[in-house]
């Protein structure tokens, strides 16, 4: 008949704001679901939104945050030989590096790290550069809030790219 | 719950009767007038807010998304929000514009979508005045609208603009047509066309089901004749991006956004009034059976924004001039018998026929359908060969 | 029907077209030095490759290569044909007549590499704007960026009639 | 007789209907269309120059600005080109499953946002492209989950897979195949009876057999021509060979019938997707010395079935671990080739209906 397949796209969107509203009910007291969760969940029904400040995503664990140096996790001490693989390996060429000699012989630490810099805002998050390191220095955070008001601000330097005492 | 019912009717009463006390009688007319006048406009301005905010809320829902909840609790303070962003923003008047047609198209298009109010009655004595032409008149006056479009269309001075109300003069137009035919069908059963009249003179079952194809003339009629939804062409067109409205701004965009939705209200008002049966309902009092209908009506109006694509120009008349209009003659003819008939059964003669009506109607768009002439959309043009 | 033996009917059909089979390559692949068109034609024709899958121009240093893929729908694997030439006089004929397919990608291989083709229908350029100084993929093309000063600078004719609303 | 001249309008490039940065030079009479000139480069970053100049693992990140809708399609049919090229041998079975797991995730995110899109473009207010994009965002977050990002995922690369799933990889892409029938018959009942739908799509567009295949046109606009030409069974690669699914033609040669092969796809994916989620061996995932890539002299061109048609990669290699000649066979740019076509005749309203039925990405028609 004429109107059927009007009236069955009808029976679907009202299907959805009834979905939405049972899943209020279920979900009734609290308004940000609190616990972040992984993903969203296919078989979930209801509204979808992810109601950003107050709740939020968890990041899985290969999540290109931002670029992150790595310490040992026994001396504390940030892994970084200064062998520039990542420096090569980037096909922007965002990544500076640049090391010396380290002046006390016998320390382990052969080459000191003088200058570490990661233009965040020319990157393209490929990973190439943590694939190509080989001392398991670079690493990728899970933060994702890396906006700044300005693009100077974008270009990391080594401190802040140091991964946090005891993080 | 006596006194719940006429709660307004008492409330006249007894203001009236306060005011006698030092007002002569003309006087006292005067000032019910115009208590009756400032209510009924804060009633609907505060409607029409929140008619933004519940269809936001709605066609969130529809699309799994919570709809504005951010300013106030539940977003109620939203409209507001709306409003102040309206009147702020600065009211630019383009170079080109044609300046007197420019100002007044806003003005000519929220004066008679409010003036249409005088004759609704949203319960037994809810009615500002109870003229014995009112649907004649609220059909007049809603084409007024029409000549708005087109000023605010050609005052722009834009292209775009132009022919986004050119299209919607058109579809007004070829709108009313149908509607006039639907509403004259309930004229038929009630024999006024004062609304209070029809109201009280229908029978205990609401004429929506002696009346389908009446009832559905009217439903598509009003949702074109607001611009909403599957006909909402003129102004949110997705090839041309321009409407009647592109070049207002501030209080000026604010009048023509409130003429939409007051016409929508008022659409709605007309179907419940006449197809289902007005304010009549067991147990609640009169004017919140009457809401309750209204906003039945609306949803079903935000319902069908969320859900269905737009309709080509052409598509548009077509339904209008070939299909609504002679559907809705056949159904006058049709009804007019039914009705003369006295049948006994209350509304089953009428929803027979009109299921027999639709049938035909149904064999018939199929038939013309399978027709070459209409298969193909592309007709023949002198190309310019690449 | 594999591809060599379409290609040797293709010889003796037209001798002048001089086709020869390129060796090592990955896929059947053909250097026609001979008249372009007419093999084109004749393999649309008889051979059955109605698809032009891709047109790439190469600037091969001394001199220019244009690379055409052929299939068939019918089934069919690839079938390379390659023009060559130097770059004084870097044109080929057109094969939008045989394959509209053509249009568009041979107009990019002159936009980006320079080859200019016999008689198609529009050769304007595609992705750069029309004043672009010379050609990017050359090998010659040092990597400039523009700004947009420059750019307006070197822009010679607005070619878009541009609407007059 | 009343003398007209015909009214030339300019749409886009910045213009909600036109999926990007594409620009077209419109020539009315009245509101039925006469002449349609396009114009592109807006998004032309030189990524054939840019390639030039890298080594053939730094070119992989570029291969998924190309076609941003479906990233991983492009890293497919790149790895293939390279791989043709260095003559590498054949993969892993593993890293073979897992890349046609990943094409045809992409297929099926990649005609969500189509179909989607194209109702947009109808005026369906938002809520379609919601559905649509709700789950894309599914399929979207299985990409992030193996590969570290949404969209520009790098994941498949010449000599095999970037690295193995995660153990919860496989148990979400079987939540997701459990779910995804159900949304594909939702979306079917939604929209394909849907009068207006048909009313606005049936006849509009309409593009013969002979004239798309002359055109270079692939893909479902191809396929709904009624030519079954899919490069997944014209000439298999990677394991398409030993999965059955059949290649779904539609004869109404319009828009409507694009809409319908592309839900068609959708269900063929969910299908493939079933028998390789089934077939999945263990084991390795990249093959052995794949770190310096370095091709002997020669070139090679290599094609996929694309979401959105053939996508072609053609690699000249001069010997360095640089490729000498860089070039992508776009389809969105071969399927623009038929848009003029299509659209002369039409009113304005169904010029964007026909761009929509086309699917284009700017990304991969400016390169």
């Amino acid at each position: 008949m004429l109107g059927t397949g009007l009236l069955k796209g009808l029976a679907v969107t009202f299907r959805h704001v009834v979905a939405t509203y049972v899943k209020d009910l279920k979900s009734f007291p609290r308004r940000y679901r609190k616990e972040p969760v992984a993903g969203q969940d296919p078989s979930l029904r209801g509204f979808f939104t992810v109601q950003y400040p107050e709740e939020r995503l968890r990041m899985f664990a290969r999540f290109h945050g931002c670029l992150l140096q790595a310490r040992d996790p026994e001396t504390g001490d940030y892994k970084c030989t200064a062998c520039r693989a990542c420096e090569r390996a980037c096909p922007h060429g965002v990544i500076v590096v640049e090391g010396e000699r380290n002046p006390d012989r016998e320390s382990k630490k052969k080459m000191l790290v003088t200058k570490f810099t990661w233009d965040a805002g020319r990157c393209l998050f490929c990973g190439l550069c943590v694939e190509a390191c080989n001392f398991d220095a670079l690493r990728w955070s899970q933060d994702y809030e890396l906006a700044s008001y300005d693009r100077d601000a974008l270009v990391y330097d080594f401190e802040r790219l140091l991964e946090k005492r005891g993080a | 719950m006596p006194f719940l019912n006429n709660l307004f009717g008492n409330l006249q009463d007894l203001i009236s009767s306060w005011l006698a006390g030092f007002l002569p009688q003309w006087g006292v007319d005067l000032a019910m007038m115009a208590i009756t006048t400032v209510a009924l406009l804060a009633f609907l301005v505060v409607v029409v807010m929140y008619l933004t905010y519940l269809e936001r809320k709605v066609l969130g829902r529809i699309a799994d998304r919570p709809g504005p909840n951010r300013v106030g609790p539940l977003g109620l303070f939203q409209p507001f929000a709306d409003v102040l962003k309206l009147i702020i923003k600065e009211a630019t008047t383009p170079q080109g514009v044609d300046y007197p047609t420019y100002i007044l198209a806003p003005i000519l298009i929220v004066a008679p979508a409010l003036l249409v109010y005088a004759v609704i009655p949203f319960g037994p004595r809810m009615v500002p005045t109870d003229i014995n032409v009112a649907l004649l008149f609220v059909v007049a006056i809603s084409s007024v609208a029409t000549l708005a479009l087109l000023m605010g269309g050609w005052g722009s001075g834009n292209k775009y603009s132009l022919l986004g109300g050119m299209r919607a003069v058109a579809q007004m137009i070829s709108y009313e047509l149908p509607l006039a035919f639907a509403f004259l069908g309930v004229v038929l059963v009630t024999g006024s066309l004062s609304l209070v009249k029809i109201v009280e003179g229908q029978p205990g079952y609401p004429l929506a089901l002696a009346q389908p194809i009446g009832f559905l003339i009217a439903l598509i009629c009003v949702v074109a004749e607001s611009n909403r939804a599957p006909f909402d062409l003129p102004e949110a067109e997705s090839e041309l991006v321009a409407g009647y409205h592109t070049e207002y701004g501030g209080v000026r965009f604010a009048m023509f956004f409130l003429a939409e939705y007051i016409e929508m209200f008022t659409g709605s008002a007309m179907v419940a009034l006449l197809f289902l049966g007005g304010w009549r309902g067991p147990i609640l009092p009169p004017y919140v059976w009457m809401l309750i209908k209204v906003y039945a009506v609306l949803f079903f109006m935000f319902w069908l924004r969320g859900t269905f694509p737009r309709l080509r120009v052409d598509q548009l008349m077509g339904l209008s001039w070939k299909f609504l209009l002679p559907l809705g003659m056949v159904n006058v003819i049709v009804m007019a018998f039914i009705d003369k008939l006295h049948l006994p059964g209350g509304f089953l003669p009428g929803l027979a026929a009109s299921i027999v009506i639709l049938a035909v109607a149904g064999g018939v768009v199929r038939i013309g359908r399978r027709s070459p002439a209409v298969r193909t959309a592309r007709p023949g043009l002198r190309v310019k060969e690449a | 029907m594999s591809e060599s033996d379409t290609i040797s009917r293709l010889q003796a059909a037209l001798p002048d077209a001089r086709v020869q089979p390129v060796e090592g390559a990955k896929d059947p692949t053909f250097l026609v030095e001979g008249d372009l068109l007419q093999a084109a034609a004749w393999l649309r024709a008889e051979g059955g490759y109605d698809f032009l899958s891709s047109v790439t121009g190469v600037d091969r240093g001394d001199h220019f290569e244009v690379v055409y893929h052929l299939y068939r729908t019918q089934g069919g694997g690839p079938l390379v044909l390659k023009v060559a030439g130097p770059w004084e006089k870097a044109e080929v004929p057109s094969l939008v007549g045989v394959w509209p397919a053509a249009e568009l990608q041979e107009r990019e291989a002159y936009d980006l590499l320079g080859i200019t083709f016999l008689g198609h229908p529009d050769p304007r350029r595609i992705l750069l704007w029309e004043g672009f100084p010379g050609h990017p993929l050359r090998r010659s093309f040092e990597n400039k960026t523009f700004a947009h000063a420059e750019m307006r600078a070197t822009m010679t004719s607005d070619e878009v009639p541009h609407a007059e609303n | 007789m009343l003398r007209t001249e015909t009214l030339s309008i300019n749409m886009g490039p910045q213009h909600p209907s036109t999926h990007g940065v594409f620009r077209m030079v419109l020539t009315l009479d009245g509101e039925r269309v006469v002449d349609l000139v396009p114009h592109f480069g807006y998004l032309h970053r030189g990524i054939e120059k840019l390639a030039e100049g890298r080594t053939y693992l730094q070119n992989v990140p570029f291969t998924d600005r190309l076609d941003y809708i479906s990233g991983m399609s492009n890293n497919l049919a790149y790895a293939l080109a390279v791989e043709k090229l260095a003559g590498m041998g054949p993969m892993p079975e593993r890293a073979e499953y897992l890349r046609v797991i990943m094409a045809e995730l992409t297929r099926l995110a990649n005609h969500c946002v189509a179909i989607g899109f194209l109702l947009n473009d109808l005026g369906a207010f938002f809520t379609p492209v919601l559905y649509c994009l709700r789950q894309r965002e599914y399929i979207v977050d299985l990409f992030e989950m193996a590969s570290g990002s949404r969209m520009t995922p790098s994941y498949i690369r010449p000599g095999g897979v970037a690295g193995d799933v995660p153990p919860e990889f496989l148990p979400a892409v079987r939540k997701l195949l459990a779910q995804m029938p159900s949304f594909i018959d939702q979306l079917d009942q939604l929209l394909t009876g849907n009068e207006i739908l048909m009313a606005r799509m049936q006849g509009v567009g309409v593009l013969p057999p002979e004239r798309a295949v002359a055109l270079g046109v692939t893909g479902p606009l191809l396929r709904a021509s009624g030519v079954p030409y899919d490069v997944r069974t014209a000439e298999p690669y990677s394991v398409y060979g030993q999965l059955d699914f059949d290649v779904v033609t539609e004869q109404g040669q319009d828009a409507y019938a694009r809409y319908l092969v592309r839900i068609g796809e959708m269900r063929q994916s969910v299908r493939i997707l079933e028998q390789a989620l089934a077939r999945l061996p263990e084991g390795p995932v990249m093959a052995e010395g794949v770190k310096r890539i370095r091709p002997p002299a020669g070139e090679a061109y290599a094609r996929i079935e694309a979401p959105k048609g053939e996508l072609g990669f053609y690699l000249v290699s001069d010997g360095t671990p640089n490729p000498y000649r860089y070039h992508i066979r776009a389809t969105s740019l071969a399927n623009l080739g038929a848009l003029r076509d299509m659209c002369i005749g039409h009113l304005v309203a169904d010029v964007v209906i026909i761009l929509g039925s086309i699917d284009i990405t700017l990304g991969e028609v400016d390169r």
